[in-house]
């Protein structure tokens, strides 16, 4: 509660940033349409004008914020009309990649440390597989997952037999999961290869002098040394996982999601559509990268690491 | 019922209301057919898709679908719903262009993703080089048409149902713009056709399938140019982005009318030698080195328009 | 093959470079002819996934391309971004480092303004900062800033009690504890950031060419190329930035090797 | 007299709070130190005596009382640089080499490179690691390591010198010679020096004043003025003098136990 | 007589490799160590003490010698777990608590949830803990934590106890007391017991046997059986015999230093 006011403060302060770059930015098109009219702008006009184009460079912040209102509160969140709709449906995807990747990321760190030739061989390949331009080979990918069939969460007759009829959200959600993992898991295997390596000479050696075995050593020394590079990696994986799902949403079909806002929004040139699934998508990104932390400073306390 | 998979070129929008209208009219139900439609999208190459066994039917330009042929993917065209090109070269009229002979020295918006064909033609009957220097400028626009407005380009790419109206509700005037119709340069390919791989058509089943589909299709086309409001609604129904406006469709559903009145489905082979002629004149680097054998069939129109 | 691996890396040799380098290609080849024979045997398309064989004659055949959008992409695009973006996440670090005030209220707001994702800034980037390099330093900016943002903060909180308290006492001023203590003991965090960051830079870079570019640059050859069906030529430019990514981040590891030495996961 | 006061405690409390209640690591403790008094702080582990010196030297904030250094507060005494510190484990920092770590301090303090190199082979030599300056702190046994901590906090000249426990890894006769070197830099040099020390002759031997401590909670026992002369040689320890001293020490010292036992 | 052999080191050498040489740790080292055998390891700081402890554990590999324990090498007899371990630094792990701490080999050795705790709460007696195992480690004083490291190592059966320097923060009531229950605890069990002092009374007072070891390269410079009756009380400090032993050590350490200075 402490941090609302400096929170506060900082939006204030962007807000107004915002507002400035809304009427610098806009102000370049209200001027050229007024030329081409052949009429003069006075300040006041030139202001609200920028501030309530249509199809502005920029949006003021109180566009944003009926856009978002407008898609949001006022919808059913059923609707393809509304945001959370779609925020849901991009949420799955991320979560499930974030599992998916997280899994991965663990698994390949404790084969890293553990195996000197899975060190030497996955590490640089784990690298290279990151350089790989995503939105080149997504579309591949949902080509390749399609053609096998494996695109639907559980499967249209196994969602149907559960829950009657099949959940959106479960629809073409495996390539979208498979590309958040994808770009999930580096992040995960890096800080976890560091935060694995991070106990000491001496810490190590006490568990030498047990001869603890592989797996006590992993779960009594290395893994509670490692948290707090865990959480770090969580958090940049989670963010990571939802460019992921964002990103595929452009390869996948049906297009929807917030990625697929984005991009229709920007295709049909509606940037308050745009920056109100932008601003969703941060909103997102915000609220998991909270939540992990949250749950960081709880174990981190249990684990008596801070006062 | 047969299942049958088409994938579209593009998001759902009136382009392929058609498809729509027969989908929800259950013109396929009564052939028989189990259509599933997939739309398409920037990052979605329906050659690509078709190649991978995840559509049965794509829908492609014909630029495209030939260089897809070049590259060993036989492709056939099987029906042409659009008898006449949508696109469009938009310049603003402050920038100075009047005439192609104005292009030298221009920073031109163009599509890519397989769209450019039809551009690097007309470039090259025009004997301009496209790579800067005395020719043209060329940028590899973006979804939308930000580049004219912001001022980034002289002239963008744009299509007759869709882009232009963009920029006109952007704010811009007809009278502030200038458009080159490829139909009107004499460089217009053909647009949006059905097409599939060359081998499936052995298959007398699969043909008839696709007499059938096509058959309901076609239906649907007319179904659509004759309610145009009515298909839109349709249109807007399937989107799944909810991004859709009423007015937008309506009017792109008017422009596409437009472009899909004159043709049964049957590919006009005079059509179709125009753009082969204009594929191959692209100058120095035409699109394909040699005229195609064996790229299109009336066998499946003939059959659906007895 | 696999357990060629095996014996290297456990052999009385694994010490050395060449094993070093040749582990993982040992790996990179088994992957390669895996491949080759899938492609081969099961008779993919080529405009599905070519075999490796196809993409290296594409690569020799031409590198003029190649070099040409590497150069746009990777040096103008992705390294630009790369040193501004760290440096500017790094400099916010350690600002919001002395003031908790600014701790408090940046953070939070700068992780969501980093957390936007990638494919709604481009296109406004790129309509703010014109078709060429320019915008895509700025998408890489934008990506790499959070992940930068967050090791580097967590860094800085990384020195021990007791190392602290040596500093008070020796009244040190706050550079002065930056300098000699916070930033040596932040480093081994700073590098997980900076490696991460390298992968970052040129995805960032490759992708903000989708969304408007001059004609030229990975991210422009991959796009066209996959439309054109030309599959090889795609994984030739993957093949380059995986190259060029690769040697980004080997070069970022070896200084950290020197920089965090001390550190256990350094030595073994 | 009482412009030579440097520490003054009065009434000081000292509580930590802890996942399972608060620790009352200080109470009520009151003492002056004077200028040039070498003061030993001895007591049973765990009875706050590192808590006391970290107090002095404002590493901790008391929770009661005051403390005032040189007439000013710990905190203004700390900013001006009024101590050197050696604490009870080396803590040197791993990046920098023995000598880079000594070098610490006096880079901190704006010394010229040449006086660093000078104050840093002057302390190698007194704590004996001359040829080490080049090691990382790894690479050093535990003793050698506490020297090189003891070095670093006499690499620049502070006149108050608190010292927790820094001999306690050491061999008899190298802490021998320690101790004499200490007490000459400290009769040379009019340092005031509190020491934290388990030993007892050390105490004896070294100290002005040797302050008894017991725990829960910590607080002060007893205060010993030493009646030895400021000049010492170790041959000290031998005399009645230094051996009664020495017995009421222990004899506080069994008090503080007994408590608690 | 050779069944009882516990440790044998034959001609053992090992030298680290650093950044600026090699520093040769061990030198042409030979020892038996018998079962039931209480041995000090003293000398000067850097000689080589904890490298030689640990070579027996083997956590360190000789260059060049060889070390048998039970007949075995050592890492086998490691595997084992033959040994419990004072490390020099107290080394508990910050994200246990105390009992968390003792519990951990505990845990890894397969013990049952009432054994453990059983276990738990005599060592926590044994060191006089007691009340502190909710505690996480740096809410310790210093010789608290040391005390706690002890304990860990006290807690499960092992037949061999190597402890480097394991009272070094500890007052001196403390550490007799300590000592007192060690060597119980030694009677009672017949461990074996490698210990490194650097305090020549505690070698004394303890150890069978003596060694006193000397710096660079780190070797062995006398063995010094000890004469005292197995069963003694604090008071054996007293007796000529004690004095006599105590003197010879000093003497063996005086000359490691001369070596050097
Ligand atoms: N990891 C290491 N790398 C390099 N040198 C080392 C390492 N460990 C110890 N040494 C060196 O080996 C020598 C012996 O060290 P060791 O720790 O055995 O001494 P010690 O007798 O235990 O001393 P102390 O009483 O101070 O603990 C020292 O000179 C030390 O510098
Ligand atoms: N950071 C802390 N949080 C909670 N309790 C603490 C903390 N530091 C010390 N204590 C407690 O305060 C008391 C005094 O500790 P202190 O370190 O001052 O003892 P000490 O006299 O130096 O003992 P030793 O001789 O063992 O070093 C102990 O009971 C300890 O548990
Ligand atoms: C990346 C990208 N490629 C093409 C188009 C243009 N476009 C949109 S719809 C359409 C007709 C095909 O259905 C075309 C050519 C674009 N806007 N963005
Ligand atoms: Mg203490
Ligand atoms: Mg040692």
């Amino acid at each position: 509660m402490r941090s609302i006011i400096p929170i506060l403060t900082v939006v204030a302060a962007l807000m107004a940033i915002w507002y400035a770059g809304a009427i610098w930015m806009n102000s370049k098109w209200a001027l050229d349409q007024a030329e081409r009219a052949g009429v003069e702008l006075s300040l006041s006009e030139i202001v609200t004008d920028t501030l309530a184009q249509e199809r502005p460079v920029l949006p003021a912040p109180h566009q944003v914020v009926t856009e978002l209102w407008q898609t949001t509160v006022e919808k059913n969140i059923t609707s393809k009309r509304s945001l959370v709709f779609h925020g849901w449906i991009t949420l799955s995807a991320t979560l499930l990649g974030f599992i998916f990747g997280t899994g991965l990321g663990v698994l390949l760190a404790v084969g890293i440390v553990y195996s000197r030739a899975m060190d030497m061989s996955v590490m640089p390949w784990a690298i290279a597989s990151q350089t790989i331009p995503i939105l080149a080979i997504a579309p591949m990918l949902v080509v390749v997952m399609n053609t096998i069939g494996a695109t639907d969460f559980l499967g249209k007759d196994t969602a149907e037999a559960l829950f009657g009829t099949q959940p959106a959200f479960m629809k073409g959600l495996l390539p979208k999961a498979v590309i958040a993992a994808y770009l999930s898991f580096f992040p995960v295997v890096v800080g976890m290869v560091k935060g694995l390596r991070a106990p000491d000479a001496m810490q190590l050696d006490l568990m030498r002098t047990y001869s603890a075995s592989g797996a006590a050593t992993f779960w009594k020394l290395r893994l509670p040394s490692s948290m707090p590079y865990f959480f770090t990696s969580l958090k940049i994986g989670i963010a990571a996982s939802l460019v992921g799902a964002i990103v595929a949403e452009l390869s996948a079909s049906p297009i929807r999601g917030l990625g697929g806002r984005m991009l229709t929004g920007s295709y049909y040139g509606q940037t308050l559509q745009i920056w109100a699934a932008l601003i969703g998508a941060a909103v997102l990104a915000a609220a998991l990268v909270g939540l992990i932390g949250a749950l960081q400073r709880g174990t981190l306390r249990r684990m008596g690491m801070k006062p | 019922a047969d299942d049958l998979t088409l994938q579209l070129k593009w998001v759902t929008q009136a382009q392929f209301a058609g498809y729509y209208v027969a989908l929800e009219n259950g013109f396929y139900e009564e052939e028989d057919l189990n259509l599933t439609i997939l739309p398409g999208g920037p990052d979605v190459a329906p050659a690509q898709v078709i190649a991978g066994g995840g559509a049965d039917v794509v829908i492609d330009w014909m630029p495209s679908a030939l260089a897809a042929r070049e590259q060993g993917l036989p492709l056939v065209n099987i029906a042409q719903p659009f008898a006449s090109s949508g696109m469009m070269l938009t310049c603003r009229k402050d920038s100075g262009v009047e005439t192609p002979a104005d292009f030298a020295g221009r920073t031109l918006g163009v599509w890519f993703y397989g769209n450019e064909y039809p551009f690097l033609s007309w470039m090259g009957t025009l004997g301009l080089s496209t790579d800067g220097g005395d020719g043209v400028t060329v940028l590899k626009q973006g979804f939308n048409v930000d580049p004219i407005l912001q001022g980034q380009a002289d002239c963008v790419s744009t299509m007759t149902y869709n882009e232009y109206w963009q920029i006109i509700d952007a704010g811009l005037g007809a009278d502030d713009l200038v458009t080159f119709k490829y139909e009107d340069q004499g460089v217009a390919t053909l647009e949006d056709g059905l097409y599939v791989l060359e081998d499936r058509l052995t298959d007398e089943a699969f043909q008839d399938q696709l007499v059938r589909f096509v058959r309901a299709s076609m239906r649907g086309w007319k179904w659509a140019e004759e309610n145009p409001d009515a298909a839109a609604d349709i249109v807007l129904e399937n989107d799944e982005t909810g991004a859709q406006t009423e007015k937008h469709q309506r009017r792109m559903m008017g422009e596409i009318a437009k472009l899909t009145a004159g043709s049964d489905g049957a590919l006009d082979i005079a059509a179709y030698d125009r753009t082969v002629a204009t594929l191959l004149a692209g100058g120095s680097d035409p699109v394909i080195s040699a005229a195609p054998e064996g790229a299109w069939t009336h066998a499946i129109t003939d059959a659906a328009l007895k | 093959m696999t357990w060629i691996n095996f014996w290297l890396a456990n052999s009385p040799l694994r010490g050395t470079r060449l094993v070093k380098l040749f582990v993982p290609a040992v790996f990179g080849i088994t992957l390669l002819v895996v491949w080759e024979g899938l492609v081969r045997g099961l008779q993919v398309p080529n405009v599905i996934l070519p075999p490796p064989t196809a993409i290296a004659a594409r690569f020799a055949s031409s590198l003029d391309i190649l070099w040409v959008d590497f150069v746009q992409t990777f040096v103008k695009g992705a390294l630009s971004g790369y040193i501004i973006g760290c440096g500017a996440a790094f400099l916010t670090a350690v600002m919001i480092d002395r003031s908790p005030f600014l701790q408090r209220g940046l953070l939070p707001v700068g992780n969501f303004i980093a957390a936007l994702p990638i494919i709604g800034t481009a296109p406004i980037l790129v309509m703010w900062f014109g078709f060429d390099w320019h915008s895509k330093a700025a998408v890489v900016v934008v990506m790499v800033f959070f992940p930068m943002l967050v090791n580097t903060v967590q860094g800085l909180a990384a020195s021990d009690h007791m190392q602290r308290d040596l500093m008070r006492t020796y009244g040190a001023s706050y550079p002065q504890t930056l300098l000699k203590l916070r930033l040596p003991a932040a480093m081994p965090f700073i590098f997980n950031g900076l490696k991460i960051s390298t992968t970052l830079a040129l995805i960032g870079a490759i992708v903000a060419e989708f969304f408007g570019s001059p004609i030229r640059g990975m991210g422009f050859r991959i796009s066209t190329e996959v439309g054109r069906l030309s599959l090889d030529m795609v994984w030739a430019e993957i093949t380059v930035a995986a190259l060029a990514g690769s040697a980004f981040y080997g070069v970022v590891a070896m200084i950290e090797k020197g920089v965090t030495f001390w550190h256990p996961s350094q030595r073994s | 007299m009482d412009q030579d006061v440097v520490i003054e405690a009065n009434n000081l409390d000292l509580t930590f709070q802890t996942n399972d209640g608060p620790v009352h690591a200080l109470k009520d403790v009151n003492l002056t130190i004077n200028k040039g008094d070498f003061v030993s702080f001895i007591g049973p582990s765990g009875c706050g005596k590192t808590t006391f010196l970290r107090a002095m030297a404002a590493l901790e904030e008391p929770s009661n009382g005051s403390i005032t250094v040189n007439g000013m507060s710990a905190d203004e005494a700390r900013r001006n640089r009024a101590y050197g510190y050696v604490f009870q484990a080396a803590g040197l920092y791993p990046w920098r080499t023995i000598a880079g770590n000594i070098k610490l301090p006096l880079e901190i303090m704006g010394f010229s490179k040449a006086e660093m190199a000078e104050h840093v082979n002057k302390v190698l030599e007194l704590v004996d690691l001359k040829g080490f300056g080049k090691k990382f702190p790894w690479q050093l046994s535990g003793g050698m390591q506490q020297r090189a901590s003891i070095a670093r906090a006499l690499a620049f000249d502070a006149d108050i010198l608190l010292m927790d426990e820094p001999f306690g890894a050491l061999d008899e006769i190298v802490r021998d010679h320690l101790n004499e070197q200490l007490l000459e830099l400290w009769a040379r040099t009019e340092k005031t020096i509190g020491f934290v020390t388990h030993s007892i002759p050390e105490a004896v031997y070294l100290s002005t004043k040797i302050v008894v401590m017991s725990p829960r909670p910590g607080r002060i026992t007893d205060i010993i003025e030493s009646t030895l002369p400021k000049d010492r040689s170790l041959d000290i320890r031998d005399t009645q003098e230094f051996i009664d001293i020495a017995h009421r020490v222990r004899e506080g010292l069994r008090a503080g136990h007994g408590d608690d036992a």
